[in-house]
């Protein structure tokens, strides 16, 4: 039996396998963040096309970014997206139907950008520039975030920083303005 | 699975489900749910022309690291207007929020 | 030849000089405002009474010019200069500023805002007629069309949002049509310059002269209250307070006029020749139109801005007829109409400002109650329907002398229109001042000792070339005659 | 003749009589209209040093003086060169001396009549006013300074002629009469215009002496017959005569001076002025008989049914100015010129007695005022009579002179008809003048003395100033009316500079006139002056004629209708309809179209955010194809 299952367990099997599942798990995991009503189903397929993804990098050499992309996405935004669900989208309320023209329409819409980037990726010869450098270490990684990528490095970090502030300031202030306005919808509601 | 190819096809496929969604999805959340699907297709792309054709490996993960940056801010930015639109709207329904109507 | 010292830029920056100090003037002081708005209106008559007496009438042709490059890749200069033809319109923005603005003195109502709008489009107004660079004319001519739809929308009556749109829209209109035709001019004369002297001299191809004066034509026809597309003028000219109608009526289509002649029939001689019978067809139209329609109206200010659209028409068929008379006519019409019409609507203003009506029915025996403001009204009347010895009589002569000569079957109607427009006028003057006074109105007051002083200036105007129009033709004939040697 | 420049003394002197009442006009209008004494002071003053120099003018300068013409530039404007100054001939030195004549007359007795009204001052500014134009015009050299101040005239009567405003019918004359007047003045204007563009000089005298060999046939009769259409208007002319019947609101001093001497005589002045013009064409000629003609009897007719003692003479000024045009017409210069030197002096006696009526009793019907005791007014009365006789051609009256002159003219003519129509008038003339004197010197009831009703201002007018003030000018005319017609001759001589052409009189044409002067007198006298008379009319027994004549043919009536349907209904009606519908209509249409089309594109901007991503990734995506597939 042995033989037979090595026979099937050859690496290059075994990797194909692999990345099919990873393939399934970032495109099903995709499909699953986008097509079920509850929100919160939503959320899981997110976290597990992410994860797909992740698996990707690995695949296309980095593991550096597959660790990120857990760290980041799968751990941090989708659960500010979580939060965000229990701040502001109560589970126990009835979800609307959907409107079939608008999911039909965004169908359509969302084949034609296929097709057109299919024919694009098809039709593009692609060609192989020259190699610079080999190296796809996280030590070289650094250096040159901190070298040639330093400006945007700081610009980015300035982004997020601003963006949280503005995050806070949103979130803050749409509350106490609301403060009268949500004492009128309460009113309306009773 | 090492064909350049196959790689731009699934970030194109996660890239059309992920615009499907955002074209479809009511909720804000589920909005922003698929637009992080569309940057993570653009990421799996650099990452695939960073490995097949690059000159220089850590150019397209920089640019990768940038985008989850970028990502993040983008999410939290989303996520406190997905509150703020709630606290004035007591939902989080899209379509409620068209006071920029002609 | 170069003036010493810039009297044109005085007699433009002045204005904007009080503008600036109005702005820096706190809210409230209402009597400052006054002053210097006064004050700027004084100096720029004053400069001008000087450039108008030291005017070489023997020597002719562009005096006190100024002229420095502005923007050299572009060719724009700033070019300024007066002869003949914008000497009088000059002089004729002056008096009606300084009467204007004398004339408002009583405003309450956000005065410094007001005196502020005013004085830029006074601004405007004085750089198109003194400007001799295309782009300069253009820009200032857009600059005194602006402060319109504020002082309407702002300060005025019956219907003002409506009327202030109307107009606003009218004129931009027109402006869409002269942006074109200006850089149509620029690009093919193959100069590259805005220099409207250069560019005359240069002279341009005759097709290009046959668009160009369609364009210009119909784009500052608008502003002349050129038929069919006069119907903002009456309107926004009810709606307007009584300065800015004065203003607007007085000066502002005369912007228009001034527009055709010195732009269109200036740089594209040949083009007027070309569009000649349709340009004297539609002036001829507008004077009788003007009259008849004039004839129908109940609301005195509608009357005013019919009979405008009737004596603008003359004064587009005055500029039809090629011919130095009817030139010359027409530039004295643009006068005599302005200070006649900035007359009327002063005396209309008063009488609107103490009985709130200005609607004709209503009113009645106003000779009785208000004999000043009546003998002001009744005096310009008598201008506007051509009795001699008052201004536009001569202006009418000229011009149906030479409308006559040129194009009989025109000239003929547009003089019938003379007798419709004095039934229409005689007929006001009864309806409104002659006849049983109103008893409602009998306690109005007459015009204060002081506030006849803008209206007896424009009165004496209107009197002082009707008996001596050699005073004001000699001018204009030396400004007309190289204009007119064009056409032949 | 060549005409030669002015002397100094005379110079001065016309530009004095030219001068003066501007000057007094606008003394009066700008500076003293607050202190009335000055201001009268100033005006009659003026007026008499202008009466002075006229009449210095027309008898202190040798008979055979050749014209004196200067000039100056008024205005020059291209082909338009408009020169200001005088011409003294025979014909503007008489005529400069009418009008300076009845002007003063006028503003003296205007010293009683308008005494205590309220805007005596600026009244006395517009006589000034009135005085200057028609002056200015009299003298004018050229044909344009002749429309200038023909214009200017037109306005001093509308002024005058509405000078009690608030009166509603007062102020309704005036603008009548201006705009009357105007559309006649449309077609002088025209042959003003004609001229000029001929010609390039419209100087009178070389328009005279040359327009017949410069011009062709046609052209003159084309531009003399435009001309004419100013003169129907200003002379109240058939078809434009309603507005001189109308013009009568006015103070009756201002009727007075209006149809004796300025106005309307200006029409008949002005083709006196270009006669040898006018006989250059045949046809004018025959234009101006054939109006002068229908006039003349139309508005006979409508005097013989008036009651109004100033309508009635108004019909008689315009059937005298139809007279006087008929002699102009029928080729005899000297006899309309003479006529109108007659006309002016018992036309301004007849309104300024009347005056003296309507002021004392308060009434312009004439049955009131014989009443009243219309007859107990001594001098009115009797200068009233000769005034009548004077108009109705009784001998040795001046009517009776001039008349006979015109008859002679048109006797002369291959036709009869003219002359027919020519005795009938006079005989009409007769039957409406004596009618009226029968009525006011046999009244039927009298009233008592003291029961009188009176007028405005009625202190002054019994002060002995006003009285006098009113008397001495009917005296002064009552003389002129009763011996001007002797000088005809005299004044024959001069208008043709001492050489007179053979005038023809035809001796049977006198006892002829006078018998039907005579019948006129008699059937008045049946009907209204002997003692069993009714005081009606034979009119009266024909009631639709009676109201044809009164209704003035129905020429007002149709005026009003033209006014009303035509010019309001339907021309001022269609336009305004076109301006606020159509043209109005089509901008706000226009700007409905942009906002109505904003207001559809706003559909697109629903304010779905899925909406707009999905079309802006729909383009996208399309343009994108659309390379593709292309490349």
């Amino acid at each position: 039996m042995q033989p037979v299952i090595a026979q099937y367990i050859r690496p290059e099997v075994v990797a194909y396998a692999v990345f099919f599942f990873v393939l399934l798990l970032t495109l099903g995991g995709a499909l699953i963040a986008v097509i079920p009503k509850s929100i919160i189903h939503n959320v899981f397929g997110l976290a597990t096309s992410l994860v797909g993804v992740a698996g990707l990098f690995i695949y296309l050499g980095s593991e550096f970014l597959a660790m990120m992309e857990i760290l980041i996405y799968v751990g941090a935004i989708c659960i500010a997206i979580v939060f965000a669900i229990m701040l502001s989208q109560p589970m126990h309320l009835q979800i609307p139907p959907r409107l079939r023209p608008k999911v039909f329409f965004s169908f359509v819409v969302s084949l034609v950008v296929f097709i057109s980037f299919t024919v694009m990726v098809v039709r593009t010869p692609w060609e192989q520039a020259v190699r610079t450098s080999n190296d796809w270490g996280v030590k070289r990684l650094g250096t040159l975030l901190l070298t040639r990528y330093e400006l945007l490095f700081e610009l980015i970090s300035l982004v997020l920083l601003m963006s949280i502030i503005g995050a806070v300031i949103t979130a803050a202030t749409a509350s106490s303005e609301k403060a009268p306005g949500s004492r009128d919808g309460e009113e309306d509601g009773v | 699975m090492n064909s350049l190819t196959v790689y731009l096809f699934v970030a194109l496929l996660l890239f059309c489900i992920g615009m499907f969604g955002l074209l479809q999805r009511r909720s804000l959340i589920g909005m922003i749910i698929s637009i992080e699907l569309m940057l993570n297709a653009a990421g799996i792309n650099f990452m695939a022309f960073n490995r097949f054709l690059g000159p220089d490996p850590a150019v397209g993960q920089i640019m990768v690291l940038f985008i989850m940056g970028i990502a993040a801010a983008e999410a939290a930015i989303a996520l406190s207007l997905t509150l703020a639109l709630f606290r004035k709207l007591r939902s989080i329904n899209i379509e409620h929020a068209r006071d920029l109507r002609g | 030849m170069t003036a010493a010292f810039p009297y044109l830029s005085l007699i433009m920056l002045a204005p904007a000089l009080g503008l600036l100090i109005i702005l820096f003037l706190p809210h409230d002081s209402k009597r400052a405002v006054r002053w210097v708005s006064l004050i700027s209106a004084a100096v720029s008559l004053l400069a001008t009474l000087y450039v108008w007496q030291a005017y070489d009438r023997m020597a002719g042709g562009l005096q006190f010019v100024e002229r420095t490059l502005w923007v050299k890749s572009l060719g724009i200069y700033y070019y300024l200069g007066v002869d003949g033809i914008n000497l009088p319109l000059v002089l004729l923005t002056s008096i009606v500023l300084f009467t204007g603005v004398w004339t408002m003195w009583d405003l309450k109502h956000r005065v410094k805002e007001f005196f502020a709008l005013m004085l830029l489009m006074v601004v405007g107004v004085y750089g198109v007629f003194l400007a001799l660079d295309l782009f300069f004319l253009f820009v200032f001519y857009d600059v005194s069309l602006f402060p319109m739809y504020p002082l309407i929308a702002i300060w005025g009556s019956t219907r003002k949002e409506y009327g202030a749109l109307k107009l606003t829209l009218y004129l931009l209109a027109g402006s869409a049509l002269i942006l074109p035709g200006i850089l149509y001019i620029y690009f093919k004369s193959g100069l590259f310059t805005f220099d409207l002297v250069m560019l005359a001299k240069a002279g341009l191809a005759p097709d290009v002269q046959y668009l160009g004066f369609f364009l210009f034509l119909f784009g500052f026809g608008v502003l002349a209250g050129l038929w069919p597309f006069h119907t903002w003028s009456p309107v926004g000219h009810v709606a307007a307070p009584t300065a800015v109608s004065m203003i607007h009526a007085g000066v502002l289509m005369k912007l228009g006029a001034y527009g055709v002649l010195r732009v269109g029939m200036y740089l594209c001689p040949q083009g007027l020749i070309d569009w000649a019978p349709l340009f004297a067809i539609l002036a001829t139209v507008g004077i009788v139109y003007g009259a008849f329609v004039g004839l129908a109206q109940t609301d005195l200010k509608y009357v005013i801005g019919y009979s405008s659209v009737s004596h603008m028409g003359l004064v587009s068929l005055g500029l039809a007829t090629m011919t130095l008379g009817g030139v010359s006519g027409a530039v004295f019409q643009m006068f005599a109409h302005g200070i006649m019409t900035a007359l009327l609507f002063s005396s209309v203003g008063h009488v609107y400002d103490s009985t709130h009506t200005k609607m004709i029915p209503e009113l009645g025996g106003m000779a009785k109650v208000q004999p000043r403001a009546s003998f002001f009204f009744i005096l310009a009347a008598l201008a506007g329907i051509g009795v001699p010895c008052l201004a536009s009589f001569w202006a009418e002569l000229l011009v149906f002398i030479n409308g006559f000569k040129v194009y009989p079957v025109l000239g003929t109607l547009a003089l019938s229109g003379l007798v419709v427009s004095a039934l229409f006028m005689l007929r006001v003057v009864q309806k409104t001042f002659y006849g049983p006074k109103n008893e409602k109105y009998a306690g109005c007051v007459d015009i204060r000792s002081s506030m006849i002083w803008p209206r007896a200036i424009l009165a004496g105007t209107i009197l002082l070339f009707g008996l001596l129009p050699r005073l004001m033709l000699d001018t204009i004939t030396v400004g007309v005659a190289p204009l007119v040697e064009l056409f032949k | 003749m060549n005409p030669v420049a002015p002397s100094d003394f005379v110079l001065w002197l016309t530009l004095a009589a030219m001068w003066l009442p501007f000057i007094s006009f606008l003394t009066i209008f700008f500076i003293t209209r607050t202190q009335l004494a000055l201001s009268l002071a100033v005006s009659v003053s003026c007026a008499a040093v202008s009466l002075l120099a006229a009449w210095y003018l027309l008898l202190g300068l040798p008979a055979a003086q050749p014209p004196v013409e200067f000039k100056m530039l008024w205005m020059a404007g291209a082909e338009a060169r408009i020169s200001y100054g005088f011409l003294l001939d025979p014909l503007s030195r008489l005529m400069l001396c009418i009008v300076a004549s009845i002007s003063f007359l006028v503003q003296v007795y205007s010293l009683g009549y308008m005494a205590g009204d309220d805007g005596m001052a600026k009244y006395y500014s517009f006589l000034s006013l009135f005085a200057w134009s028609m002056i200015s015009l009299v003298v004018a050299p050229g044909l344009l300074q002749l429309y200038v101040f023909w214009e200017l005239v037109g306005l001093s009567s509308y002024l005058l002629i509405g000078f009690w405003h608030h009166k509603f019918s007062a102020s309704e004359a005036g603008k009548k009469a201006f705009v009357m007047t105007r559309l006649g003045d449309l077609g002088f204007f025209l042959g003003i215009i004609v001229l000029l563009l001929h010609l390039g000089d419209l100087s009178i005298l070389k328009l005279n002496a040359q327009a017949a060999a410069k011009l062709s046939a046609g052209l003159v009769t084309a531009s003399a017959v435009l001309i004419f259409m100013g003169v129907v208007g200003k002379s109240a002319q058939f078809p434009l005569l309603t507005w001189l019947p109308d013009a009568m609101e006015g103070p009756t001093p201002v009727s007075a001076l209006l149809h004796s001497a300025t106005m309307v005589a200006a029409g008949v002045y002005l083709v006196s002025r270009l006669f040898p013009f006018y006989a250059a064409s045949p046809d004018a000629l025959m234009v101006v008989l054939a109006i002068g003609t229908v006039t003349m009897l139309l508005s006979s007719t409508m005097a013989m049914v008036a009651r109004d003692i100033k309508q009635v003479w108004a019909f008689s000024t315009v059937s005298q100015l139809g007279f006087m045009l008929m002699g102009l017409g029928a080729g005899s210069y000297f006899a309309g010129v003479f006529h109108l030197t007659t006309h002016a002096a018992f036309k301004a006696l007849l309104f300024l007695c009347s005056g003296v009526f309507i002021h004392h009793f308060g009434s312009n019907d004439m049955y009131d005022i014989a009443r009243g005791g219309g007859r107990r007014l001594k001098v009115p009365m009797i200068t009233i009579t000769i005034a009548g006789a004077a108009l109705a051609g009784v001998f040795p009256a001046a009517g009776f002179f001039s008349k006979e002159s015109i008859m002679g003219a048109l006797a002369g003519l291959p036709q009869p008809g003219w002359l027919a129509a020519g005795l009938a008038g006079a005989a009409m003339t007769a039957y409406y003048t004596s009618r009226l004197l029968f009525v006011l010197w046999f009244p039927r009831q009298i009233a008592a003395p003291h029961h009188e009703e009176h007028g405005h201002g009625e202190a002054a007018a019994h002060s002995a100033f006003g009285y006098w003030a009113m008397g001495v000018p009917l005296l002064i005319l009552a003389g002129f009316a009763l011996v001007l017609g002797f000088f005809g001759d005299g004044i024959l001589n001069f208008l043709h500079w001492g050489r007179p052409p053979e005038f023809f009189h035809h001796v049977w044409l006198a006892p002829v006139s006078l018998i039907l002067v005579a019948c006129g007198i008699g059937l008045a006298w049946l009907e209204f002056g002997r003692k069993k008379a009714a005081q009606a009319g034979f009119l009266s027994r024909l009631p639709a004629v009676e109201a044809l004549f009164a209704n003035r043919w129905y020429m007002d009536a149709f005026y009003r209708c033209m006014l009303d349907y035509v010019v309001y209904g339907v021309f001022s009606r269609l336009f305004t309809l076109n301006d606020r519908r159509v043209v109005d209509g089509g901008v706000d249409g226009v700007c409905r179209g942009t906002v109505g089309g904003g207001w559809l594109l706003s559909f697109l901007q629903s304010g779905l955010l899925q909406y707009n991503l999905f079309t802006m990734v729909l383009i996208i995506a399309l343009v994108g194809l659309y390379f593709l597939v292309m490349h």
